[in-house]
């Protein structure tokens, strides 16, 4: 236990670990819709600060821009666009909830216990080619995964296509 | 080999010319409606009798033809069809595969006479003669060819081919469909072949040498010999058998289906249909399983014993002809199947004679009281009586099929049930004992029947006034007693080219 | 800074944590904006699993983070996807809960 | 160079089908946006093009030596093989599509027609991959589309179904991604060749999380393949879409997703151990016995062949489960196996939601008791459904017996009864749900058409795909030497 605040880098961790778990905490806590989706936004924005601080700092860049941006932004505009009263029903320990909770527990203790009963072999220096990276991350993009490139370039044309057409008001839809 | 394909062939074209043949519109027929010999579908039953005489020609060369004492396949063919890979250079060819020995042969014999018979004796309701005779022709083929076929994959194939077609035999039949029945049998025979078709995959499964799966007879019952096989596969094959076979616990579609089939059905039904279960114990169980047959053999004469007497009391109990008629043929296969586990060449034999003049006499019998059904509308013991006044011809079938039913000496029940009796003292005495009172039973309710119906008091005046069997209805009984007698009198010839079969049936005690 | 230390276990631990977290929230939530963004919370902790394997792993390399990047990108595209699906809904029924989207009761 | 010169070189050979379904998607899209409305048909029968020129070029290229190319994509016998097959099937779904653009009932929008193109890339994506950043791309880029496609509607029923699919297929795919992140994690590597190299090393040194992963990578892809515990969405999305889209995901999804969880589970998994496939097999009889009573209680068209594609998953796993006795030697039987049932399973599928569009479109048939409504003259349609319907329960001389027979045969060799046994056992029970619409059909009191169906024009092109699922179905029931001629010259990997 002693090695946990050993380094700036661990102590860094485990603060934000507790920041990110806090707010997955306050996520399950919360009734109203629009707070959840802030408390998902705290949780974006931990596990971009998680991803620079394993110096990852494309990666963290995109999650800043795409979760915490875009995405946090777009949730707010369907919230507010839908029902933005809505809350979450208080007593329900309806089958379905039960059940999720079950499997998502036991999936959890699985996945801990699993992980922690595993030896890892960590290295622990870091070769610094996967850090500061952002180069040789564009050099993989377009010699290693190229093929994966083009196919997300078309899944995010279908999305779009797809996205605009099943949200768009129709004529009649207009006049009501 | 060529009277072999063209016997098994011409039903198939038959009943694909009969399918490709325009339907003719029944506007036709709006005028004569009172015409019930005069139809508008009549050239299509002309069609399966055409080839149902060819096939029956072509049997009698095969009988001249067969060679005795010869324990090889005779007139056998074949052609591959396809090859299921096994793995890298392994497979499992399967080839279409026709041929003959003694223990086929009877059988397949039996099953074109009954077929020749059935497009004679029996015409349907003018409206349904195409449906009726293309399903027909394709159970016949189906049936002669699993009778026939030298190849697993011919056999199975085979198998499904008459359980599709026995289906719509029996669902599109009179004015409504007989779903209930239908799907009984669909079920229960498809249960059935599932097991069989387990047991047989089995079987050449544990033939397999080096990744070769054999599927031919010959090949599989040579390799067999030498090499026992899972318990597990003769059990499942003993299973199907009982499904297939109706036997008593299985046996609740054979009576739903034959209570509501009309007579043709009835006769495919009883006669041919259910005797393709025991075929298929004595071929694979007996043939290729000694061993465990040898083991099972308490198991198989119990059930059989079973069957023989709580089929004969339900045939005693049975309020019409044709429930009793079914549960006959259930009483008479329970004795066929007790003479197979007797595992002797005369009990074989005699299982065989059973299977053949079991399938002679339900064909008899059904074909009589259809006859009178006919006329009466009505089977039920409580309606009829005293039929011997105003139909003695009639009545003379019926009593004669019944004695050939109670096995009678010089019918050819009788030396069925006299080697399987007779083989069954030598191996399991108390259990013969038994069979022997339930032959008993047999003769007891069959004579019962005949009294009540031929004989007993007239009912009501409209009895006395029925019109006797016409020459047309009768001449194909004639030829169906003219067999039993005939293989009553002479069974040597019969038991010769049997007898070759269960010569190389090695397992087999004396 | 060449060398990192965090212990590769606590970040996955971390990682399966979110994930549950996030199964439970699909799984559970009746507002269909929270069950889609709970996807993004599983997502988005198989994207740490990834980094945090690609700098501590027994073999770090890039892989890991453009692994992640595709990860991010889909999920955007598949959120978007259900946004609209929930707006369109929204117009009929004048509701965003799951629950109203099952009209069959098996 | 010309074209065709490229489409014979080194990348032509392992990405041409691709890559001409993808351009020709996007070429598609753009001639969309520039078109007035009035052309209704136009995309449609360009995408038709599109695939046909894929298909034409897959076939040329069937028997070539496998090619690796990009460090991803891969050209051998199972890629080649299911390219052919989800091009055709996707083509035989375009067509009858066509029919239901011009029904008034159904309100689809001609963007729908590049969107299939889109899935059917991803589907491609899927089955030529050996990379799992590839393979997950591909899998997504088929979801994704599929669950517009579902939506694209936008009726009620459209919009619920999309939603759970989405929500639920989301959570597959994060349970493979999970998964796949772990394998990751341990090997520094994506690719499935060099993973499959590593395996063993990796099972000697944390066999639990290999264990793991595979169970995460099979729940994921559970999902995608709607096998039991994980079925819930089959039933909504294949009600809400319209039939050429439930059409899809019975059939393309479906198989490009048997032949990607083939795939992974062989490269990752076999290599390290054989212990992991029992959760396969149990998964396999679960799906089996599970769908096929579900089905038993279903009264509506739609959701009986919906339950009954999640049993015919089942049976589809077997071959998967197998591999846990397979021998290098026997591979070629499991892919073999899996690969016929794939071929007469999705024909049938397809030639089933043919008729369900028309009879839909013109009689608004939704139950099964609604059939008995079939005018008296629909005497080919109904034997056209009837035997598809046998189809799927396995009856002789259908592709489905030899199909089942087959996957028996297969059960056998390896050693592995009790899955034969149970697919035998669970066939007889389907028999009795497949035969229920039969039954309605046939049942005695048809009347005459007296033009009270509704008034739509001729669909010709769906009875094109109707006579042409029959005509192969019968065939491989009857003779499926051809296709297993043709496999067995085949290198599988």
């Amino acid at each position: 236990m002693v090695h946990f605040f050993s380094h700036g880098d661990s102590l860094a961790f485990y603060v934000l670990a507790l920041i990110i778990l806090l707010s997955a905490m306050l996520f399950l806590q919360f009734r109203k819709v629009i707070y959840m989706a802030l408390a998902m936004g705290a949780i974006f924005v931990g596990c971009a600060a998680l991803f620079l601080l394993l110096g990852a700092v494309f990666v963290g860049i995109a999650q800043v821009m795409i979760y915490a941006g875009a995405i946090t932004i777009l949730m707010m505009f369907a919230i507010m666009l839908t029902n933005h009263e809505a809350t979450e029903s208080v007593s329900a320990f309806g089958i379905r909830k039960g059940l999720a909770a079950l499997g998502a527990f036991l999936l959890a203790v699985i996945l801990l216990f699993t992980i922690r009963a595993t030896h890892w072999r960590q290295s622990l220096v870091v070769n610094t080619d996967t850090q500061h990276n952002v180069d040789k991350i564009g050099f993989m993009l377009f010699r290693q995964y190229t093929i994966p490139f083009e196919l997300v370039s078309l899944l995010l044309l279908a999305a779009l296509v797809g996205a605009v057409w099943i949200a768009r008001q129709t004529k009649e839809e207009k006049q009501d | 080999m060529a009277f072999l394909l063209l016997a098994l062939i011409t039903p198939l074209v038959a009943s694909l010319l009969v399918w490709l043949l325009p339907a003719s519109s029944p506007s036709n027929n709006v005028q004569g409606l009172k015409q019930p010999h005069r139809s508008h579908e009549d050239h299509f039953i002309w069609i399966g009798r055409v080839a149902m005489s060819i096939s029956f020609l072509c049997m009698f060369v095969l009988w001249i033809k067969m060679r005795l004492l010869s324990d090889v396949y005779q007139f056998a063919f074949s052609f591959r069809w396809f090859q299921f890979s096994l793995g890298f250079h392994q497979h499992w060819t399967l080839r279409i595969a026709y041929g003959l020995d003694g223990l086929s042969l009877p059988l397949f014999s039996l099953a074109v006479l009954l077929g020749w018979i059935i497009f004679f004796a029996v015409r349907p309701p003018g409206e349904q003669i195409r449906v009726y005779t293309g399903w027909m022709l394709l159970a016949l083929f189906a049936v002669m060819s699993s009778f026939a076929a030298i190849d697993l994959l011919t056999f199975i194939l085979s198998m499904e081919l008459t359980l599709l077609a026995g289906f719509f035999l029996i669902l599109r039949q009179g004015k409504e469909q007989h779903w209930d029945a239908a799907l009984q049998f669909l079920l229960y025979r498809g249960l059935a072949s599932v097991f069989i078709i387990l047991a047989l995959l089995g079987l050449a499964a544990a033939a397999s040498r080096g990744g070769l799966w054999p599927a031919s007879y010959a090949v599989l019952s040579a390799v067999l010999f030498h090499h026992s096989v899972p318990h597990i596969v003769f059990l499942a094959l003993f299973i199907g058998v009982l499904l297939e076979e109706a036997f008593v616990p299985l046996h609740s579609w054979f009576p739903n289906a034959m209570q509501d089939a009309g007579a043709g059905v009835a006769v495919l039904l009883a006669g041919i249909l259910t005797k393709t279960g025991l075929y298929a114990l004595i071929r694979f169980g007996v043939g290729m399983m000694p061993q465990d047959a040898n083991d099972y053999r308490l198991l198989i004469a119990t059930v059989g014993i079973i069957n023989l007497l709580y089929a004969a009391f339900a045939a005693w109990s049975a309020k019409d002809w044709r429930r009793l008629i079914s549960f006959s043929s259930i009483s008479h296969m329970g004795l066929a199947l007790f003479a197979v586990a007797t595992l002797r060449q005369t009990g074989m034999l005699g299982a065989l004679f059973l299977l053949v003049s079991s399938g002679l006499v339900s064909a008899l019998f059904l074909l009589t009281s259809e006859g009178m059904f006919k006329r009466l509308h009505s089977l039920e013991f409580s309606r009829l009586g005293g039929l011997s006044k105003s139909m003695p011809i009639a009545s003379g079938f019926l009593l004669f099929a019944a004695l050939g039913s109670l096995g009678l000496p010089l019918t050819s029940s009788f030396v069925g049930e006299f080697q399987s009796i007779f083989s069954g003292f030598a191996v399991l005495p108390g259990f013969a004992f038994v069979a022997l009172l339930g032959l008993l039973l047999s003769a007891i309710y069959s004579l019962n029947a005949i009294r009540k119906t031929t004989f007993g008091p007239v009912l009501d005046s409209t009895l006395m006034q029925l019109a006797d069997l016409r020459w047309l209805e009768s001449w194909p009984l004639a030829v169906l007693s003219l067999f039993l007698l005939l293989l009553g009198i002479l069974p040597n010839p019969f038991a010769q080219v049997a007898l070759s079969a269960f010569h190389h049936l090695r397992a087999l005690g004396g | 800074m060449t060398t990192v230390h965090i212990p590769l276990p606590s970040v996955l631990a971390l990682a399966a944590i979110l994930f549950c977290i996030g199964l439970y929230g699909a799984l559970s939530k009746r507002s269909l904006i929270i069950v889609l963004v709970s996807l993004e919370l599983m997502l988005s902790s198989v994207n740490i699993n990834l980094v945090a394997f690609s700098q501590l792993g027994a073999f770090p390399n890039l892989r890991g983070q453009v692994f992640s990047l595709f990860t991010i990108t889909v999920a955007a595209a598949e959120i978007a996807v259900g946004f609209a699906i929930v707006l369109a809904f929204f117009r009929f029924r004048k509701s965003a809960d799951a629950d109203d989207a099952n009209s069959q009761k098996r | 160079m010309s074209l065709y010169s490229l489409l014979h070189a080194h990348l032509g050979l392992t990405m041409g089908p691709l890559s001409i379904v993808a351009i020709s998607a996007v070429l598609v899209m753009l001639i969309e946006l520039l078109l007035p409305t009035r052309f209704l048909q136009l995309p449609v029968w360009l995408s038709l093009l599109g695939l046909l020129v894929a298909l034409v070029d897959a076939f040329i290229h069937l028997s070539q030596v496998p090619q690796y190319s990009l460090h991803t994509l891969v050209s051998d016998g199972l890629a080649s093989i299911l390219t052919c097959l989800i091009l055709l099937l996707s083509l035989l779904l375009l067509l009858f599509h066509v029919d239901e653009l011009k029904s008034q009932t159904n309100q689809f929008p001609r963007e729908g027609a590049y969107l299939f193109l889109f899935a059917t890339a991803g589907a491609l994506a899927m089955v030529t991959a050996v990379d799992l950043v590839t393979l997950y791309v591909g899998l997504e880029l088929l979801s994704v589309s599929s669950y517009i496609l579902v939506a694209m509607t936008r009726k009620r029923l459209a919009l619920e179904g999309g939603m759970k699919y989405l929500v639920l297929g989301g959570v597959g795919s994060a349970l493979f991604l999970y998964g796949a992140s772990f394998i990751y994690g341990m090997t520094g590597q994506t690719n499935l060749y060099t993973i499959a190299r590593m395996s063993h090393q990796l099972w000697l040194l944390n066999p639990a999380i290999v264990v793991l992963s595979f169970l995460l990578m099979l729940c994921g892809l559970g999902v995608k393949l709607s096998l039991v515990p994980f079925h819930y969405w089959t039933p909504d999305a294949y009600e809400g879409a319209s039939a050429s889209v439930a059409g899809f995901l019975a059939s393309v999804s479906k198989s490009a997703t048997f032949a990607m969880t083939l795939r992974v589970l062989l490269y990752l998994f076999l290599g390290s151990t054989h212990d992991v496939f029992p959760y396969v097999a149990a998964m396999a009889a679960l799906t089996m016995v599970a769908g096929n009573l579900l089905a038993l209680g279903q009264n509506k068209l739609r959701r009986l062949l919906a339950v009954s594609s999640v049993a015919q998953a089942g049976y589809l796993l077997i071959p998967i489960a197998l591999l846990a006795q397979a021998t290098p030697n026997t591979w070629p039987l499991v892919y073999n196996s899996l690969v016929f049932y794939l071929v007469s399973y999705s024909i049938v599928t397809i030639g089933a939601f043919a008729v369900l569009s028309i009879l839909e479109q013109r009689y608004e048939v939704q139950e099964i008791a609604d059939l008995s409504r079939l005018p008296r003259q629909y005497r080919w349609l109904r034997a056209a459904f009837a035997c598809f319907l046998l189809g799927f329960a396995g009856m002789p001389l259908t592709s489905g017996f030899m199909g089942k027979l087959y996957l028996l045969i297969a059960a056998l060799r390896l050693h592995e009864l009790w899955l034969g046994v149970l697919l035998f056992a669970v066939s007889v029970i389907s028999f009795y749900y497949y035969l229920k619409p039969i039954r309605t059909m046939y049942q005695k009191q048809l009347f005459t058409d007296n033009g009270e169906g509704q008034a739509v024009s001729r669909q010709t092109a769906t009875q094109t795909v109707i006579a042409f699922c029959v005509l192969v179905t019968l065939l491989l029931g009857v003779w499926p030497g051809i296709l297993l001629q043709a496999f067995s010259h085949v290198q599988w990997y």
